[in-house]
């Protein structure tokens, strides 16, 4: 090989120094026109440099970055032949910061999947190739030891979320769970959660009904609405409650809630409201009295209370 | 010794238990009615001839009836029972390939029901002291004794499950 | 095992007579209360049926169903224990036909997923579960021998369409393609194709462009429109002939074509047409003077003739 640059180190810290040397042996030196090393750095630089003739008849330079602050630098090391300048070897510098710990790492039980979907915040961009993997562990002392460990969970790439199949999760065990973040200057990792997946779950919204008014069943009263809702098929067997917010569909007029309302009964009458007046009516319910995440709120139902 | 008083049991613990035997109780139903949709076998009482020459076994509750409760031996039976289920569905792997994912559902959540009830007993400082071991399965030697076998396995689980509920509800009313 | 069914045959053709017996051994003789085999079939039909008693003891009945005409039968064979029916085996017949030949082959070569997509009519339902294959080799004889082999390529469920991906195909030699279909009655393969992937290559539309009035250039005669086209960025390096078809946006005149126009030309200039008329005009190219497939005509181009 006719030429061969050496870096003190590929990857380095932002502001570092870095040395480079380029190497060229004697069976190319017959060739050139002139014999003297010239560099090309893509940003442009301007190193400090020391070119020798060494006693085996090799030409060696070296050049000097005292403080490396471009993320990338491509290094090529020429030589004049002929009349156009001869690339030899090219070296690719990087320069970048260690991951700070991931930070924000929130979980939910999504049973629409099936899976444990934990989220987080990868923190500033450390200008290098940096690896995010969510690890955990089964544990049955509040997470203070592991009892069955659980497979990494790879994320996509540059994808901040990853998903924990059923099959690795134990329902209703502690678990503990963590992200770490890795590139070529270092490791670091995020605050430790320990929870159940069961207890984190987040349930899809149930859906509201108006009660359509029936023969022998005396109509509402004025200001009054009649509905009924349905909680999400797949949570029949999780025990939960309810909250109903509604406001008139016109006006300035904020939410007004009605929270604790059971999640299965089979009509429920609003009243306090204004007569005549149309109502956008929504519902959200959680796992209760075990533990459990709100669901979104249910898609809008839109009612018109009974004149006086 | 019988446990004291019911009490000893955390609400929360209860609660999970009741929650995670309406899930069983939910993939079981799941399972039977494929099993129905799929291959016409939509009554376990057609298939007791069968149930005794394949010779699939009952789990006994009989400490967690209501007249004479023991607690430590009911949650003992409840976790014996748990566990010959796992085995008896682990010998219906191979169903059938539609049929699996539900299979595999119900698996997952009685062994998580059966792994509570173990670490509760633990706590309590009540666990046998070896985890048990699981006895002979029946072999079933053809897909439609698979299937069968899932129906009767399906049908002694919901009652089983049925008898759990109860014991599990009356000792979590405050 | 107490009972066990028997089928001459598990899977037969559509009309064909099929036998089946059921077997009960003598552990089971000693459960039941009336030691006669029921047979629950599925649709109902009523077969020919004889029942044996045999030497050792166990119990034989053996339907015959002369021309079976259901594609599907699930056979029970039961026995009466106290006043309930116990099925003690079950088995599924089916019926149906071979495959006929897979027709109307027909392959394209899709630069953008950069596939051969082989497409064809499966043929009348068989009743049975049939798989289609693609087969193919590479030949160097108009496909008279087999010089290098390529992998099957399988079909998604239930699709009449494969995709030989690029690193199997030789673009520019001739290839032997077929479809086999096979099920439990027998296998079919259609007629084979002789072709080299680039001479069915397929390209996108080109897309076609209003000349914009510049300065210093007269506008277009009354009657003309001048327009400009680039062909498809990928197919560059593709010889290619255009045609363009234009007709009045309004009225009912039918589509006039001007075939052979160059894929290359900085501008052109359509004359013959109605002043002051809005046009719609669409191209298409195909590969030229080579072989290939003409592409879908372009998205229409809206134009005003000038006025007289």
């Amino acid at each position: 090989q006719c030429g061969h640059i050496l870096l003190s180190a590929p990857i380095v810290h932002l502001g570092d120094q870095v040395m480079a040397s380029c190497i060229i042996n004697q069976n190319c030196s017959h060739l050139v026109t002139e014999w003297q090393i010239v560099w090309k750095l893509e940003p442009e630089l301007h190193p400090r440099e020391r070119q020798q003739h060494l006693p085996n008849g090799t030409l060696q330079s070296t050049i000097t970055l005292p403080h490396l602050n471009h993320s990338r630098v491509l290094l090529s090391c020429c030589l004049h032949w002929g009349n156009s300048l001869q690339i030899l070897d090219q070296a690719e510098l990087q320069a970048g910061y260690p991951p700070i710990a991931p930070h924000n790492l929130s979980c939910i039980m999504n049973l629409t999947i099936n899976s444990l979907v934990c989220q987080w915040e990868p923190g500033p961009d450390t200008h290098l190739s940096t690896s995010f993997t969510l690890k955990s562990f089964k544990s049955q002392d509040q997470c203070q030891t592991q009892k069955d460990s659980i497979p990494d969970c790879v994320p996509e790439d540059g994808q901040s979320h990853c998903s924990i199949p059923r099959k690795h999760l134990q329902l209703y065990q502690d678990m503990s769970i963590w992200v770490q973040a890795r590139n070529a200057l270092g490791t670091s990792i995020s605050p430790k959660l320990c929870l159940a997946p069961m207890d984190v779950v987040k349930l899809e919204p149930p859906t509201l009904w108006a009660l359509e008014p029936s023969p022998g069943v005396a109509p509402p009263q004025p200001g009054c609405l009649r509905l009924r809702w349905e909680t999400w098929k797949p949570s029949l067997y999780i025990e939960q409650k309810c909250e109903l917010r509604h406001q008139p569909r016109l006006g300035e007029a904020g939410w007004d809630l009605v929270s604790t309302l059971p999640a299965r009964i089979p009509e429920y009458e609003l009243c306090g409201l204004l007569p005549s007046t149309a109502y956008t009516l929504q519902m959200r319910c959680t796992r209760w009295p075990l533990p459990g995440h709100w669901s979104e709120w249910s898609p809008s139902l839109e009612l018109i209370t009974t004149q006086r | 010794t019988p446990l004291g008083p019911a009490r000893s049991l955390p609400q929360g613990f209860l609660l999970k238990c009741l929650e995670q035997v309406r899930k069983i109780q939910a993939d079981g139903a799941e399972l039977q009615e494929r099993l129905c949709a799929a291959h016409k076998l939509c009554h376990p009482e057609e298939l007791v001839l069968l149930g005794h020459s394949l010779g699939i076994p009952q789990a006994p509750l009989s400490s967690c009836s209501s007249q004479s409760l023991q607690l430590t031996s009911c949650l003992d039976q409840l976790h014996s029972g748990l566990f010959l289920y796992e085995g008896l569905l682990q010998a219906l792997a191979g169903i059938s390939p539609e049929l699996a994912p539900t299979l595999d559902t119900l698996q997952l959540d009685i062994t998580d029901f059966a792994t509570n009830i173990w670490l509760q007993m633990e706590d309590l400082g009540v666990a046998p002291a070896v985890q048990p071991t699981q006895g002979t399965m029946p072999t079933f030697t053809s897909a439609f004794q698979r299937r069968a076998g899932g129906v009767l396995v399906a049908s002694k689980l919901q009652s089983f499950l049925e008898l759990a509920y109860r014991v599990l509800r009356y000792l979590a009313e405050p």
